[in-house]
């Protein structure tokens, strides 16, 4: 197995699934020649050629439009948004289109549709370029939501998402991009969407996250337990449909849930993921459910100290899981 | 003189439109305007709770379909679609179905508003009510033709109104860059809701919105039959021998008032709308059958007699037809396993 | 106090306002001549001409990114979205634009602007013309949310939201329009944007609902008194700042707590009214936080008996206070 | 002969600029190009974070806001107008506060990324980074003009690329029915990012758009401040009179990278470059300068002197300014009581 960046595995898995499926292509803006402005298709035009790797007018409810019909003929299309603070162009075409085409033909027409956004602040990219959107869309029926954390699930759940038979928002987290690397297996494999994923087992204290922030938790599980305290981390990894059975079972498992997202706390999934469990487990818990998330603030400020104010890190999430731990 | 008229009324021969088809093309566009006085009737009665009308769009849209491949090019039409959607293989019946929200009902299973068609079968791709969604559906379907090389193109109709949304232009444009076979075609019928044409827009002609996308652009009389086709088969030549998309604006009146929810005397006058009963293309297209020698007065009594039993029957059938279970409202939302 | 509709207490504080400001006005589509398709703005053209009744292009991303340039001005816009399910074009706009004005000028710039849609189903609209947007806004900082349930506070709300300093977007219950008529001062009043309203006083079970399910709960909790069961209403009136303080009063009050809305239940509002009570009151719960919602699907179909399944109503929600009040 | 260069030196005058103003032209574009040269060396050395250069847009940006009153009329400039800005109030401190995002950034306080303009104090409206949505909004300010028959106009500028955006589309069309006083001003750069015009749009010139909207539309060299300096105000005064807005595309070429996040050679060629660099308007502007007399070496050398002071001195102050506190980063989501 190699070590390869989270970058690299989506990369990976597109590459693969287009030799895989001539089907498959990816369009939107610099995706062809330059490669995306992160990088992540790099390559791909040079194999698949500028069809395949197409370079869109600068217009996303076109680029999601335009997929939808290709996906709606047979094609299987990965339409990327340059940010996730420049998909909300299309937001109609996601939501009122892609997510009820087949609801609304009663299973005549489908939408195998991989939409592809890097989301995430920490990079001093100020209020539009760090925004994570995810909250927008998660409470749409007929859309699937992925938020990988590490190469291998990024890989695994973007196989998965191409082969779909349902529209996916595949939501990277840019600050992962480069910083984490793991071990991804040669051979062909999938991650399936709707599965939670225990990071760390532990025993005092609950995290269910998603993204950047199940590294944040993962480190500073690793330091409390030299401070003795046990920390069970749950990756989210799909945010829509939620692993009902994966949170319950992480959330009885301490009775303590510390719920982490960097999207701002209200109306953020972590809601949905707290009145899951206030809904079924509600005797069982050692503390209230507590959320830690980011401030419900327009969107992150570019200067250091505030952006460094907004972010969430190891330090701040350690702190909040002793308190959880005190309760 | 002689010559002339001669001439004119081979109209649908020099366009390789054989007599039996242009018959055809006549009969449809009764067909779609007495499904549609049906429909207005039976939400009058309250048999049904919602009609959009066609109205004066028949010629229009027969034009069109009659001028495609069935089954073979893509259609993406709009709710006052009726006669395209007849003229490329719903029946009457699937429309009855459709308004009366019955299970059997072929573009939803009972879940959508009439006018809002769907059949795979037909290649008539599902369609919502937000305007001019599908405008960039068209163009990937055309994308689609374009990377597969198929020798397919697609069609999307749309209002005039329509054409001020964001996706318009975004869908044109994408088109226009790669060359799509994609023919856009407006049918503007002066009003969206109660909005009249200049308070829309204040170009002279619609159409003059092709010259930004760099597109073959072209407005037709949207109520002579002929002439769309004419320039949708053009379109679709254009389309697969790969030289792009075409724009037609095909201008019309809606004779109707916007749906059964609208009444149109609160904003236009009864003199206009009569004033504009006068250009109905039934008739006049009546008239060229039989100034062709095509058509008697024996002929004409026939079909409607038959129409009118398709209408009943298919009235009848829906009726009685079952609605779908409750339940049903659960089902596919994703691909069920 | 005269008797009101709904729809004439939304028309009256239009009217009202425009007649106090010169500032304010209402574009949209067909809201001038037409006085609209719901005819909330009927009589406005005749008093107030052309301009400030103004009929609009087809084209929501304008109308609303046109009254944000108008409110940046100075002017009180109203826009009026046709139906809530047309708004979604209009995305971008709103969130990434109205939304941050304030907070991304730092202060020097405002956004005065309210948003109307008509929302909610139960009139043979189907699947775009009965949507519940809400969730969709809900947890983007920078908006406030209302929407009434009554003609008293349909009318003080929409006052406040016109004189508010920031966007509001203003949501209506089509059913609601000529079903409820009650009584409405003739003086000028407004409704404190932000503050919940207990609807009814009981003791056995809270119901927290908002729109046209606050007469779900009011009619189904009448007939539960003969029963023997008291049911406290709170009706959230806004949704954005929710009001905690109101919330967390009205679920200690009986420790049982159902939450009620036709928007589909995942993801939607209910989940922060739950996750806000699981933070703060979980050990003075008599109950799970239960939810009873609109189906996970992407939207209600037309067909009667479906539409009729996907409805809440009076009965399926007395059955579920019931069922809590048995708990 | 010399009646013709007379003429053509005199080309300032001829549209109403004086020898003082044309000068202060000139120099505001020199200043532009050195905070930008500057910005994109505190970039390399990792000072700031990131830069958006306006280098080859500052003719066209200095034209546009010379033709226009400050402080009446409302200006919403896209990411690359520093000369736009400089022209109409802000400093190069203003703007080396902002790209070090400190505390007294007068923009957003430092929540914005540098070239996010925005200050009420000089009617320059807050801008976001989702392009093209403040095209509408300079609508929005026009609509206002008209509604409280204020005579100010407002000008929005975008570049090509974000001339394929649904917003511009609806923005333009919304104007043109409203004939409201709004200058719509496309900086075609032929560049978006990496993608050339040719892959954006296929029509001949972006100003073909202008019929489709019924809009006054022109096209102007870029690179000629002189020239956009005339259109504008003409479109001006149009708006003004009530004759509706207008379209101006100003072609020039985008001479930096995109960003400081761009490489550009991986799309584009050091020839093509280089090529363009010959049609740099700051060179030619000094010698129409000299050529009228007005400029002299010594003149130059003076002022190169004093910008370079200029630059240091709000390079040092705005380095040595503080940052916002921390919980800064809570404040104004929705006005404070
Ligand atoms: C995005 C959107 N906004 C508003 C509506 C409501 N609406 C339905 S039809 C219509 C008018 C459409 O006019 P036009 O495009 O000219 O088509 P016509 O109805 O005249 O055929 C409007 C505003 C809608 N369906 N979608
Ligand atoms: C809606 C949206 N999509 C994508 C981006 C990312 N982006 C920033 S600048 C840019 C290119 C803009 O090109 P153009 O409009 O020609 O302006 P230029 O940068 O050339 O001046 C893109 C794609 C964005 N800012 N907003
Ligand atoms: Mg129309
Ligand atoms: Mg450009």
């Amino acid at each position: 197995m190699a070590k390869i960046s989270y970058i690299d595995a989506i990369s990976a898995a597109m590459k693969e699934e287009m030799e895989r499926d001539e089907n498959v292509f990816v369009l939107g803006e610099d995706v062809g020649v330059k490669g995306g402005v992160f990088g992540t298709t790099r390559g791909l035009h040079e194999q698949f050629g500028e069809m395949r790797s197409m370079d869109t007018p600068l217009a996303e409810s076109a680029i999601a439009g335009v997929a939808i019909g290709a996906a709606m003929y047979g094609m299987r299309p990965i339409a990327e948004m340059q940010y996730g603070d420049f998909m909300l162009p299309a937001t109609n075409q996601i939501i009122n289109e892609a997510a009820r085409i087949r609801y609304r033909s009663n299973n005549d027409w489908e939408c195998p549709l991989v939409i592809r956004a890097p989301i995430g602040g920490g990079i001093f990219g100020g209020l539009y370029h760090s925004q994570c959107p995810e909250s927008i869309f998660v409470g749409t029926p007929g859309l699937k939501i992925v938020v990988p954390s590490t190469p291998y699930d990024a890989k695994g759940l973007l196989k998965a998402a191409i082969r779909d038979e349902d529209p996916v928002l595949f939501f990277e987290h840019k600050k992962c991009y480069r910083m984490i690397v793991d071990e991804v297996p040669e051979e062909d494999y999938i991650v399936e969407i709707g599965k939670s994923d225990v990071k760390r087992e532990g025993e005092d204290v609950t995290v269910i996250t998603y993204g950047l922030t199940v590294h944040f938790a993962l480190q500073a599980a690793a330091e409390l337990e030299q401070e003795g305290i046990s920390t069970h981390v749950l990756d989210l990894r799909t945010l829509q449909p939620l692993d009902r059975e994966g949170i319950l079972k992480a959330a009885e498992k301490t009775g303590k849930v510390l719920i982490i997202h960097e999207d701002n706390k209200t109306g953020g999934v972590g809601a949905e993921v707290s009145a899951i469990i206030a809904e079924e487990l509600v005797f069982d818990l050692d503390a209230p459910i507590k959320r830690f998330c980011g401030y419900d603030v327009p969107a992150m400020p570019i200067s250091p100290p505030l952006e460094k104010f907004y972010m969430l890190n190891k330090d701040k999430v350690k702190q909040a899981i002793k308190e959880m731990a005190l309760f | 003189m002689s010559e002339t008229i001669v001439q004119e009324n081979n109209k649908h021969r020099n366009l390789g439109i054989t007599d039996e088809q242009v018959i055809k093309m006549y009969r449809t566009m009764v067909l779609a305007r007495k499904f549609d006085e049906r429909a207005l009737l039976l939400q009058r009665s309250g048999k049904v709770n919602f009609h959009v009308s066609g109205i004066g769009h028949e010629a229009a849209q027969i034009g069109a379909a009659f001028a495609l491949e069935k089954q073979k090019d893509y259609f993406l039409p709009y709710y006052r679609d009726y006669g395209m959607v007849l003229s490329i293989g719903m029946t009457v019946r699937d429309l009855m179905l459709s308004i009366f929200a019955k299970e059997e009902d072929i573009t939803s299973g009972g879940r959508q508003m009439p006018g809002h068609f769907s059949a795979k079968q037909y290649h008539i791709v599902t369609g919502s009510s937000p305007v001019t969604t599908q405008v960039p559906h068209a163009v990937g379907f055309a994308l689609a033709a374009k990377m597969k090389k198929q020798d397919f193109v697609s069609i999307v109709t749309f209002g005039d109104g329509s054409s001020n949304q964001g996706d318009f232009h975004e869908g044109l444009n994408f088109a226009a860059v790669q060359k799509l076979p994609v023919i856009f075609m407006v049918e503007n019928n002066q009003y969206a809701i109660s909005t009249p044409l200049h308070k829309q827009v204040a170009c002279e002609r619609l159409v003059d919105r092709g010259l930004g996308y760099g597109m073959h652009s072209v407005q037709v009389d949207g109520n002579d039959p002929l002439a769309v086709y004419k320039v949708v088969k053009e379109a679709r030549e254009r389309g697969i021998k790969g030289e792009g998309p075409t724009f037609i604006e095909a201008k019309m009146y809606r004779l109707s008032p916007h749906s059964t929810s609208d009444n149109d005397l609160a904003y236009r006058t009864k003199e206009e709308v009569e004033e504009n009963w006068k250009k109905d293309s039934i008739p006049h297209f009546k008239t060229y059958l039989e100034e062709c020698g095509l058509w008697t007065e024996e002929q004409e009594l026939r079909m409607q007699e038959e129409i009118k039993q398709e209408v009943n029957e298919a009235t009848k059938y829906a009726e009685q037809a079952p609605f779908p279970k409750p339940e049903e409202a659960l089902t596919h939302v994703f691909k069920e396993q």
